[in-house]
């Protein structure tokens, strides 16, 4: 079961204004790969480095030459056929809106359903919550009888969103939803949508330019990045990981990025509603973080971001950082001349420290060294565990 | 047979009128029902054949209507192989009926529906059209629900310049339609008549009739467009 | 008094006639005839007679009207846009009756043994064939048309025949409904039979009798910039130069002017 | 007087072909500049009253075509203001002058030009003109710089609607023009009268000519336009 | 020299579906607010707000009753007049894309320069930088050939930017002008638009739903909230401040949120290229920071989120975090159950730093105290400075 692509584009330059510029600013872009059709996917890159033009090959909007994709056992395109999008139930969110101008709130939710789904029922897997619900969770129930051109940007993303759940999609493609919403509205939807492709078993593929978005949501991890060869540059797949392995590993991508980031699964023991505080359980030792709107008892996954992780050599109590893990150093790697990151071990899971090259060598600190992990309570925010309970 | 009126005008000119506002309609919906695929392949279609069928389209236009009309006739004839297999196909001949009266009109105002409706059909912005696919939603209804309601004042358009056009399409019905009366005869050749046989007062009177009923329909159709422009459907 | 061996007579100006469509191409060989030299440039303008009397009646710059008929210079005349005393019978039109060989081979032997004439008189409700279609110039509109039903009327034919007919805008449209080949019968006129060279074979002439004369008259109007010209003209028509083009042309020779007086 | 023939017309038909050719680029291009602001007019006008305006530049259309010129014939005569008015200025009577024609088929061809042009209008994305007012463009420069090229394609339909129906147009300058050679006798009316006249190889010629050449201008155009459709200018 | 705005709009539902829903779903929004007309201000509040509204009531777009714009001397709409978007020149970066589709990226940024500037050139107090510069800054220049459907979403919004800089506007009106870049772009042009800001005294009004990116570029703050009587909502400006106040101003509704941040003046001393590290002098302390592209000797601005910091009462060397700094409690201020902010005195300036209600009680802290102030340099990104040098 999974989403297989692989492709090998080039866009000319050739329709543009012929007076300025060479013929060479050509636009390539080809890879290969194959992501699990369960939970998210994030798809992460700069600017212009070709995210949309893979949604939209995906989608089957686009028809490029040498292109296969395959979606568990369907083959969507490949030299001989061409799936067109339609067939595909593959739907995508643009990054501009593209609600029906002439058509309610209301009436955009209801078209999919009116119109296309009816016609495909065999490929429902699941059945996704209904529009009653899905309007609750992403807050435009209150929006239903306005019209199209009244809404905000934000709005329309998250109109956006819902019209495409409704359409009962084999796959959703996000391409940067959330680029227009606020924190808190954001980690709500960001929360919802997690449930939805776990509970749901609906396969995603998120867009976004925060990997801060992308850790807290995704399962795997699409990076394209840029590479430039001679006097042409070319877009390529870099990396794909899942993202919980990727986490562990040192040597992936992932962890050379500001935003690498470690997952802990722990367990919600107790809420200390006199501190305003949750204590979790992570093995042996406890966690204390923001209280969470949660029962008691529920396991969640906690992203811990390696840069919010400091080492000590001692346990002081003299320290405001109410988290003091201890910890053993598995294996450091400097990632520049300024930085190294550790992976630690507690118990029977890895937390990840950035820190400055100048404090490693003052604490000489080594691989095996039994050591402290100091978390700041308030760095983690209440919105950073991902999911409310594990497959 | 013209002395009795029946208000204002004879039961003739009631009958031309009746049968004007009958061929408009008819052609009108037939226009829209042909046209509209049409322009849609043409808009669609990015090979260059298709020019020549958008620039075949217009050319009725550049020859006066009666002789339009006369070369309709030559084609309508039953030695023609579109006279032979409507005669065949009816029993009826083409020329001086109401169906080749349909038919002429449907030739000369093609270009006023089809070219209304490729400039509204290329207004319409590709990301909708896009967006639904990926939603499940098939080409035609991709076009009844998107491209339809997005593009209905190039409808409006259309089917305006159309239903008018018929109403006063005089040069070829006159031709191909043989004015028989109650048949052939619409009210743009009645009028033609009392003209020119000095008849004033019923040529104004029909004018009139008919400028003031069309007034009134333009007025309440621009009248529901310009409403609703501004608004959700 | 021939213009043509008395060249200073002709007047050196030329002259703007609106003439009704169907005598058109007769006007063009009398004025062929009247100029020998090329040089002059005269305008003809032809359209319905309906039609150019409209114009006149609002000012347009013709020096003679050839009208189809004899109400509309009459009418002219009355309100005073004509030079008193102009007007006259040029032509008189003749009916012909075109029958269609196609249709012919439709009737039985006997019927196709009768002249155009007495086959359409033979021709009743039961044998008609399906389909039959008479044309005719507008009976309104036109002074063809009008000739036509009064002939329909005389022969007494005309409820019989009422439904099959198709009008056409004028005279000369109606030879186009036969050329186009969907007509059954036509009444036109003779002119437009001979100058179109159909075949003798295919129409008769109708007596004169049987139908309302088509008197085709002649106004010089008021607003004419070259009245002597003009007048220079309409006396040409009155030789017998121009009564034989005339007559060539498939029109009788008007036997009255426009008092009645019979001319020879 | 028609006897010489110069390359396969003769001089007069020439001379109604270039005629036709004045009239209609005349026409259209009077037609473009006052169809243009009038459209855009009523295209951003909110208000009702401009409905009215809308029907009413629809009306002529239902007449038919030579009754309308009656019409016009009798508000051009000199005892009308728009008659004297125009007597007195250009010191010519508007009946039976080309600029009588080029007025007829100004007011016969208006809804060809408006309302495609309506059309293309309405297709325009607000936001692209809002934000350049908010970069210091004024209404002006922003119709010139963005309303027209984005709406090309609805001026490429007004203008060979108008120019080719202008061509053809026939009633009503017949009518108001008196069809006098070289001055108002146009190609359409030198047809009409070669077919009346049975002078049928004139009028083919002729017929074919106009075809041809309106075919190979609309290739032409619409050559031009697909391959700037997809296509930054 | 300001810019103030007082309104008070109901936007009705009256134009949308008749079927569903009640007819009080109208849209309030009101306010009075004046804002200097130097330097940057971030506008900041949920999806669907009124941010837009208010931009496009200040550009001219929408001509609201009852509303008062002014900006400096100039009237730009009262009770009486209405000064119409084109002569106001405050140009506006839509959320959406406005590009000019049928032209090139190139004639797009020519565009306002041939055909409006040229008229009002008495408005010009400054002249910016040209448009080769200006293309590099915002890493546009390889794209002038293209057709602006080529164009990627980040792409597009950044050569918006450059166009509605070159139309040489009196004031800048950006709606999310960032949404859609990645984390790096973003810091360039934050950077340059902040350089733009200050150096060729362009003001600018930046609405964004990240307040990281506000703290990072904004020198002042317009906070927009929704506030619900009875049962009809209203959006109101809620809070108007200089940034600068408003980081050492604990009663400020911007201290409340997560993203609360305190501003230090420093100048970079030395390059410390062993370790990949510059050091900062602040005051009589140093600060250390991942290696800065600036000279040594300049000052910048560091912007030090309260979340970052941690407090300790000893000055360990045990510990992996590099910057302790001795500073003293101003106050303290519960913001939530479970979060107390502190201000901390630290030679002149001032220092935010939140913790929780439970190290606060552990700790024993109190206002004139002496602690240390931890922050991790890793923490700092190597962006988080804000100008290259001070007003
Ligand atoms: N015809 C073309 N010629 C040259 N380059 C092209 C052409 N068409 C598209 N491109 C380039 O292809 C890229 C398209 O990228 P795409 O829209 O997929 O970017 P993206 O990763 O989604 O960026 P963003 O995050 O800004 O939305 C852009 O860099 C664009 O400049
Ligand atoms: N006619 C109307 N009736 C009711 N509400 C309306 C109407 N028009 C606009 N609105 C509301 O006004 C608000 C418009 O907000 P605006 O576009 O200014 O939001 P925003 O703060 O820019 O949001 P975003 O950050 O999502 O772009 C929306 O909440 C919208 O629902
Ligand atoms: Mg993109
Ligand atoms: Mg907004």
């Amino acid at each position: 079961m999974s989403l297989y692509i692989k492709f090998n584009i080039e866009k000319s330059a050739a329709n543009s204004d012929k007076n300025s510029g060479n013929k060479h600013e050509s636009f390539f872009f080809s890879g290969e790969a194959s992501i699990p059709s369960q939970g998210i996917t994030g798809v992460y890159g700069a600017s212009g480095v070709g995210k949309t033009t893979l949604l939209r090959l995906i989608a089957g909007l686009d028809r490029h030459q040498n292109t296969i994709v395959n979606f568990n056992q369907e083959s969507w395109q490949n030299s001989q056929a061409f799936l067109p999008a339609h067939h595909r139930h593959a739907a995508l969110i643009f990054q501009h809106r593209s609600l029906l101008p002439h058509l309610s709130v209301n009436k955009n939710l209801d078209f999919s359903a009116a119109l296309g789904a009816k016609k495909s029922p065999e490929h429902l897997i699941q059945q996704l919550p209904d529009k009653t619900t899905l309007c609750q969770w992403f807050g435009i129930a209150e929006l239903l009888p306005l019209a199209i051109n009244k809404l905000s940007a934000g709005q329309s993303q998250r109109v956006s969103i819902v019209r495409a759940l409704l359409s009962k999609p084999k796959v959703l493609l996000l391409d940067e939803p959330l680029a227009n919403l606020d924190a808190e509205s954001k980690v709500t939807i960001l929360n919802y949508l997690h449930k939805i492709s776990l509970e749901y078993d609906l396969p995603m593929l998120y867009v976004s330019h925060s990997l801060d978005e992308i850790t807290q949501i995704a399962d795997h991890l699409l990076l394209i990045s840029r590479e430039s060869d001679s006097n042409v540059s070319k877009s390529i797949i870099e990396a794909f990981a899942s993202l919980d392995d990727a986490s562990c590993n040192l040597n992936s991508a992932f962890a050379a990025l500001p935003e690498a980031s470690a997952i802990l699964k722990c367990k919600i023991k107790q809420h200390d509603h006199k501190h305003g505080l949750s204590k979790l359980c992570l093995g042996e030792t406890s966690l204390y973080l923001q209280k969470m709107a949660l029962a008691e008892g529920t396991e969640i996954k906690l992203r811990v971001p390696a840069r919010d992780v400091s080492i000590n050599l001692e346990h002081t109590c003299t320290s405001s950082i109410l988290n003091i893990l201890p910890a053993t150093i598995v294996e450091i790697k400097q990632l520049s001349d300024a930085k190294v990151i550790i992976k630690l071990k507690i118990g029977q899971q890895f937390l990840l420290s950035t820190i400055t090259l100048k404090s490693l060598l003052a604490l000489k600190l080594n691989v095996g060294q039994a050591v402290y992990a100091q978390i700041k309570s308030i760095a983690l925010p209440a919105h950073n565990f991902i999911s409310h309970h594990f497959e | 047979m013209e002395d009795t009126t029946y208000f204002l005008l004879s039961l003739q000119n009631w009958q031309a009128l009746w049968l004007s506002i009958k061929l408009a309609s008819v052609s009108t919906f037939l226009l829209i029902l042909l046209g509209t695929p049409l322009a849609w392949w043409l808009h669609n279609s990015k090979h260059k054949s298709t020019t020549v069928i958008e620039a075949i389209i217009a050319l009725p236009l550049v020859l006066p209507p009666t002789v339009m009309g006369f070369y309709l006739l030559l084609a309508f004839a039953p030695d023609t192989w579109l006279g032979f297999s409507w005669l065949n196909l009816t029993g009826e001949p083409l020329a001086f009926s109401f169906s080749g009266l349909v038919l002429g009109s449907l030739i000369y105002s093609l270009p006023f529906v089809v070219q209304p409706l490729q400039t509204a059909f290329s207004g319409i912005d590709q990301h909708y059209l896009e967006s639904a696919s990926t939603l499940g939603i098939s080409p035609r209804a991709r076009f009844f629900s998107i491209v339809m309601p997005l593009s209905r004042y190039g409808f409006l358009t259309a089917a305006t310049l159309g239903f008018a056009h018929t109403l006063g399409e005089f040069g070829i019905v006159l031709m191909i339609g043989g004015s028989i009366p109650g048949e052939t005869l619409v009210s743009s050749i009645a009028i033609f008549q009392h003209v020119e046989t000095l008849e004033y007062t019923e040529a104004h009177t029909l004018s009139a009739i008919l400028i003031v009923g069309s007034f009134s329909m333009l007025l309440f159709i621009y009248g529901l467009n310009k409403k609703y422009r501004y608004r959700t459907l | 008094q021939d213009a043509e061996t008395n060249p200073t007579l002709k007047p050196a100006t030329e002259l703007t006639i609106a003439v009704a469509s169907n005598f058109r191409h007769t006007l063009i060989a009398l004025l062929k005839d009247y100029r020998q030299s090329p040089v002059l440039k005269d305008k003809v303008i032809s359209a319905s007679s309906g039609q150019l009397f409209s114009q006149i009646q609002n000012g347009a710059p013709f020096d003679i009207f050839f009208s189809a008929d004899r109400q509309r210079p009459d009418r002219l005349e009355q309100l005073g846009l004509t030079d008193p005393h102009s007007r006259r019978t040029y032509a008189v039109g003749q009916l012909a009756l075109w029958i269609n060989p196609n249709f012919k081979h439709q009737l039985n032997k006997e019927q196709q043994a009768l002249s155009n004439l007495s086959l359409l008189k033979s021709l009743t409700a039961e044998n008609l064939p399906k389909s039959t279609v008479l044309a005719l110039a507008n009976v309104k509109a036109a002074p063809y048309g009008y000739a036509a039903k009064t002939l329909l009327e005389n022969l007494q034919i005309w409820q019989l025949w009422q439904p099959l007919v198709v009008q056409a805008g004028n005279v000369a449209q109606v030879y186009q409904y036969v050329e186009s080949g969907n007509v059954s019968l036509a009444l036109l006129s003779l002119a437009q039979l001979k100058l179109a060279q159909v075949p003798e074979s295919e129409y008769e002439t109708v007596p004169a009798e049987l139908y309302t004369a088509i008197d085709q008259q002649l106004v010089i109007l008021q607003a004419a910039k070259n009245q002597i010209a003009a007048q220079a003209f309409v006396d040409y028509l009155k030789t017998p130069k121009a009564h034989s083009i005339i007559s060539r042309s498939g029109y009788n020779l008007p036997y009255s002017d426009s008092s009645g007086k019979a001319l020879h």
